[in-house]
């Protein structure tokens, strides 16, 4: 009943198989694909960072050191799969095959959600915390009483188990027997607040108990784990064998957005001890330590990452022109009067204003 | 049909679950119980746990997952037991229900139903009389509708569950066992319009729910008295029926609207703003309030004081300056 | 970690002491005293019903069956200890010395909370599930933060343990090491709802596990068990020892109030089986068999319970009138000039309303 | 001292953790980060963990343990870290927050702050940006209160701190980086006052928090179109400061409302309708309200068009119909 007191793990810090044998490591293809999704989901955050610096994102919560969680998890996701990220998932949204553009139509500001959630079965990026889990469990079971093949994994932080919700989902999910796979990226901080203050759980990962549910700790900077056990825990789920609760340890290595500031209350040492334990450079450690990678096949990674980083630089620099109109377009399926009331007000509003800019002399 | 508001309801509920596969009931005890009202009455028998079923005693997490649930095609009806309990559920509705639409963009519609029995008057203990109708209809993207007779009960109900808006279906409590006639085979007004209950030329009383029936006794009492009150149902909280409600006042020239819930602040407050906006040089006297007074609901042996009663939508009346007739 | 798999219990059904002897069974004089209150409770709440019937309370959930968790619970709480009861706990109240007319007061409808928490250190009976676990936690806390010798006992139902508030309450007194102690009296139901649709957990106890949090799980129809358990985290309590979960597995054997119908959703045979286990008839059946009581002292306690529900019923009849101006008493600190107006309406209404009465001839 | 509306909220947390030992200081992020827009900076530091802390990641959590520790006589000043992000404390806050001393008969105050950077115009993203004053202010037995200046925001905070009553404190976030004088020796008025910013003789602009700036530069604007505009900033929203506002109105007679919150069910609803209540004989034009719109806040690409302005202001004061004068 209890999960593993340490976090399972296939491949080591250094890049070598550990000795635990209860998931197979996933095959060579598999691994090959986490680690050019990690090296692209790296390349893309940091040009989101560069973007953000430049003023071009209005915030930008870094997905740095947490590529294995988040991509790791996108992976195992069958094609009829659905997926609840929050604010933090930029990579696992871009992983997920979302246009870049779309998934940073919340952070540039144009928009709340910028992709079509039915296109890509993604929930919207989620920033009430723990709400979105709610979300999940209830699309899952609709989905179970519908008799689809379809499971769902969300993603939550650590602090986010703190909320009332994240507790009524878990125990919605296990008394409903939904299929969905709630993964939890423990990056040891919820902005200033470290774990200790959050929770006197031996870990996240025992929560589960309480509910019923299996719990599993992984180490959650080794892809490998992540996406093992992501990978089964969807498969029982839609085998009818209910939800489970995964925690993945992994860190935070940049701010907890552009506007936090870290120095006030954590050591760069301990982010240095983390650097040394990434989630690509292990990967690619095991991938070369194994001759399943080459350098021309690195070096063809990278050079997809820059184009893509190009391309989010490129498309970024485009003008995302909103009408105002839009303001009220949303709002209810069709306009209400007084709705349609107040866009005629703002209209107007809007060409005074363009004839007064004509009364300008040029 | 003859019906009680509560016995129309369960009708509505059981038509939409006959009619359409996708509508799904569920909350606390509105399985084999059939609710703590017995709305939900036979249901779970009728059509079978997986489509009327008991949650866990979770209210955020029942509409939280109601949400999750209609995302992804089906068309849930959910009960909050009383008024002040879906307070755990306040984030969900107003960050996520009254928002998935506009935050997608338009792409994720949310049609879903949220039942709030609510308001006094039944000798309820505290926390299960609040008039909460103000904090939903202050949030954008949720239709709040509430229905004062048994046949709008029926009819609002059934095209709450259809809209593809998410809707707060306000129930006045204190009207379940009223009886009225009810004919499911006649289509009722559309939900989003008020309906002028009583025709008068004198002033216009502004009521819903729990106090419609109210203003209809004060007008009553305002004939005898020698005033021809005019009664509006408002029935959409929100959005509100600007056309119905303008051409009365303005041919009446006064208004006074009632409602249960404390007059700070209260849904009182936004129809005499904005009847008073659109109708100001037909007035003859300011649009008075008859509401709650500005305190916590009060205990059973004191509600008689606090709710507005005909006596004071009679006073509210004779204060209307007539002397500037 | 784990809590025990079946219920503790000193005393059994048949009221022979059971093999436990990880607890000692409490000195004959608490066991005695136990019995006496329960007595007293049951008798109390059968008067109370009767009053129900009559139409002199408006609502009344009864507390019969669970006399042993709340008379348990109660009477292990030191003097500086307090108390966070729910609208289920009149026997709780009562055997925490509040006057029974004090007690009944929310029900009966003349006011919200009777009597005066600081007086009796209990906070008011609370109806919104969970909340009052938060209070708990808070007014345990800020006694510890206080360096005073407080502990907290709350009272919550099985159902209750549903609500997000149940989980910030458990996680709030884990992570302060508040000094409080959870008492989940789980009666089988919530109003209809059964325990295995609330949860899937193998125990509420278990519920503990993930808040690094001991838990209990105890014959909650034996009062020997709950007093011992509760006494012993109250104590630990205390002494810095932090917060306790302890689940008392008990059935509610009327309806949920008056108002309720259970022939709708549970079998007569599943009551019948449980007034077997009756919390007053083992007790009595211990007390007796190991010469602990003798006909005279039951006659005694029986008589003493007569009185005080006589004495119920008679200060019941008298009318609890509650003046109307009282309204506008207890808003704020000192009345608002908004309240002074519409109190002042309200007397006028009233002075007129009396004037007219006059009016009519005699 | 000169003093951004930010560093006098933090003097006068610093100020009251100094004087009164029973104030304590928590929520999400307060302690050692200082709190998101670092209104708590350094008071982890000087008072220590034990007075300033961090709190798990929960506001029913930070709320209701605030509600026990008020109760044993601790002057809990908590942190919602975002507007949005109350929401789930929502029932801990409208049942027992507001209700408690009532409940109890008198018996048990909850003196207590629940601070609330709320409103918008910073660019944030959704759920950051929600003028959610109504929720409150429509619930009996909370006073709710918002500075528009750095020396109100000491002073009123102080005395929020000082309270019995239990204090919903809402702060403009926009607000946060003004700078203007604080004296932290001279007492403020009181909170539940409103207060005239600007004398004026032709129109009355009632704003508060965030707007109070917007509405004396509408009334500088007006000045040069040749109306004398009277800037009021209520400061207490609840109660309401009649006396003030209505002197003002009725001598004249006319007045605009102005806020950033959605104008349905809005608090400019009820200043409004009592306005109008109290002083519809000396109003030559229905009280107007420039308010956002009826729409979820808006994503910051277009929140410029959605908040109201100076050029909205005077279109409203255009309104005002001034050929009746
Ligand atoms: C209900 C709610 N409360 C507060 C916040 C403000 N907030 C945003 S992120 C954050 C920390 C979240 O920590 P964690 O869940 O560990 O996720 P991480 O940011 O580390 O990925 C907080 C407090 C919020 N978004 N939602
Ligand atoms: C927040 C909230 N939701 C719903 C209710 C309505 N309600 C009152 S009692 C009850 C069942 C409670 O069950 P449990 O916690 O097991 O306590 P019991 O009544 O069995 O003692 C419900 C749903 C409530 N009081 N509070
Ligand atoms: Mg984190
Ligand atoms: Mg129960």
């Amino acid at each position: 009943m209890l999960p593993s007191p340490q976090p399972l793990g296939l491949i080591d810090p250094d890049g070598k198989r550990t000795a635990y044998r209860g998931h197979p490591l996933p095959p060579p293809e598999v691994l090959r694909e986490l680690h050019r999704r990690m090296v692209i989901g790296r390349r893309f955050d940091r040009q989101a960072g560069a973007l953000t610096r430049q003023g071009r994102l209005a915030v930008y919560p870094s997905s740095h050191g947490q590529e294995a969680c988040q991509i790791g998890g996108v992976l195992a996701l069958g094609p009829g799969d659905w997926l609840f990220p929050t604010y933090r998932d930029s990579v696992a949204l871009l992983t997920r095959g979302i246009d870049p553009v779309e998934v940073l139509t919340l952070l540039r500001g144009s928009w709340h959600s910028g992709y079509d959630p039915y296109r890509y079965k993604t929930g919207p990026q989620c920033t009430p915390l723990a709400t979105n889990a709610l979300h999940a469990v209830g699309l899952a079971d609709a989905a179970r009483r519908r008799g689809d093949d379809v499971a769902v994994l969300v993603l939550m932080g650590d602090g986010a188990t703190s909320e009332g919700d994240a507790h009524e989902a878990f125990n919605f999910a296990a008394v409903y027997g939904a299929p969905v796979v709630f993964l939890i990226q423990n990056n040891g901080w919820a902005i200033s607040v470290p774990l200790e203050k959050q929770s006197k759980a031996p870990t996240l990962a025992h929560k589960a108990v309480g509910y019923g549910i299996p719990g599993r700790l992984v180490d959650g900077n080794d892809a490998a784990i992540v996406y093992a056990v992501v990978h089964d825990a969807l498969e029982k789920a839609r085998g009818g064998g209910g939800p489970t609760v995964v925690e993945a340890v992994t860190y935070r290595i940049e701010a907890h957005t552009n506007a936090d500031d870290p120095t006030r209350y954590r050591d760069d040492e301990e982010v240095a001890a983390w650097r040394r334990r990434d989630p690509i450079d292990r990967m690619e450690a095991y991938l070369r330590g194994n001759g399943l990678i080459d350098d021309a096949a690195l070096d063809g990674v990278r050079a997809e990452a820059e184009e893509v980083a190009a391309g989010v630089r490129e498309r970024m620099r485009a003008d995302d022109h909103v009408a105002p109109a839009e303001l009220f377009a949303h709002v209810y399926a069709e306009q209400t009067p007084q709705l349609r009331e107040q866009a005629a007000l703002l209209a107007a509003e809007l060409a005074a204003d363009a004839d007064v800019d004509q009364e300008v002399p040029a | 049909m003859i019906a009680t508001m509560a016995a129309a309801l369960n009708a509505a509920l059981r038509d939409c679950l006959r009619e359409d596969p996708s509508v799904i009931v569920f909350g606390e005890d509105v399985g084999p119980l059939g609710g703590v009202f017995r709305v939900t009455d036979g249901l779970a028998r009728e059509f079978g746990e997986e489509r009327c079923f008991d949650t866990p005693l979770a209210e955020s997490g029942i509409v939280g997952t109601a949400v999750g649930m209609a995302m992804y095609g089906l068309r849930p009806v959910v009960e909050m037991q009383f008024d002040a309990f879906a307070y755990p559920a306040f984030e969900q509705i107003a960050s996520h229900v009254a928002k998935m639409r506009n935050r997608t963009r338009g792409r994720v519609a949310l049609p879903m139903v949220i039942r709030i029995p609510y308001g006094g008057g039944i000798g309820g203990v505290e926390h299960h009389c609040d008039s909460s109708e103000a904090y939903y209809t202050h949030t954008a993207g949720l239709r709040v509708v509430t229905p004062g007779t048994p046949a709008d009960a029926y009819w609002m109900l059934r095209q709450a569950v259809a809209s593809p808006d998410p809707v707060v279906f306000l129930e006045p409590k204190r009207r379940y066992w009223a009886r009225g006639e009810v004919d499911p085979a006649v289509p009722g007004t559309p939900m989003d319009r008020a309906v002028v209950r009583r025709e008068g030329t004198d002033v216009t009383l502004l009521a819903y729910g729990p106090m419609v029936q109210t203003a209809l006794e004060a007008a009553e009492a305002a004939a005898e008295e020698g005033w021809s009150a005019e009664v509006i149902d408002l029935r959409s909280l929100s959005p509100f029926d600007d056309e119905t409600v303008t051409a009365s006042v303005r041919r009446t020239g006064r208004a006074v609207v009632v409602h249960e819930a404390q007059s700070f602040c209260g849904y009182g407050a936004e129809v005499a703003a904005r009847v008073t906006e659109r109708c100001f040089h037909h007035l003859h006297a300011p649009v008075l309030r008859v509401g709650g007074f500005d305190i916590p609901y009060p205990p059973p042996a004191l509600e008689e004081h606090h709710l507005p009663g005909v006596d004071r939508i009679l006073d509210a009346v004779a204060r209307l300056q007539w002397e500037h007739a």
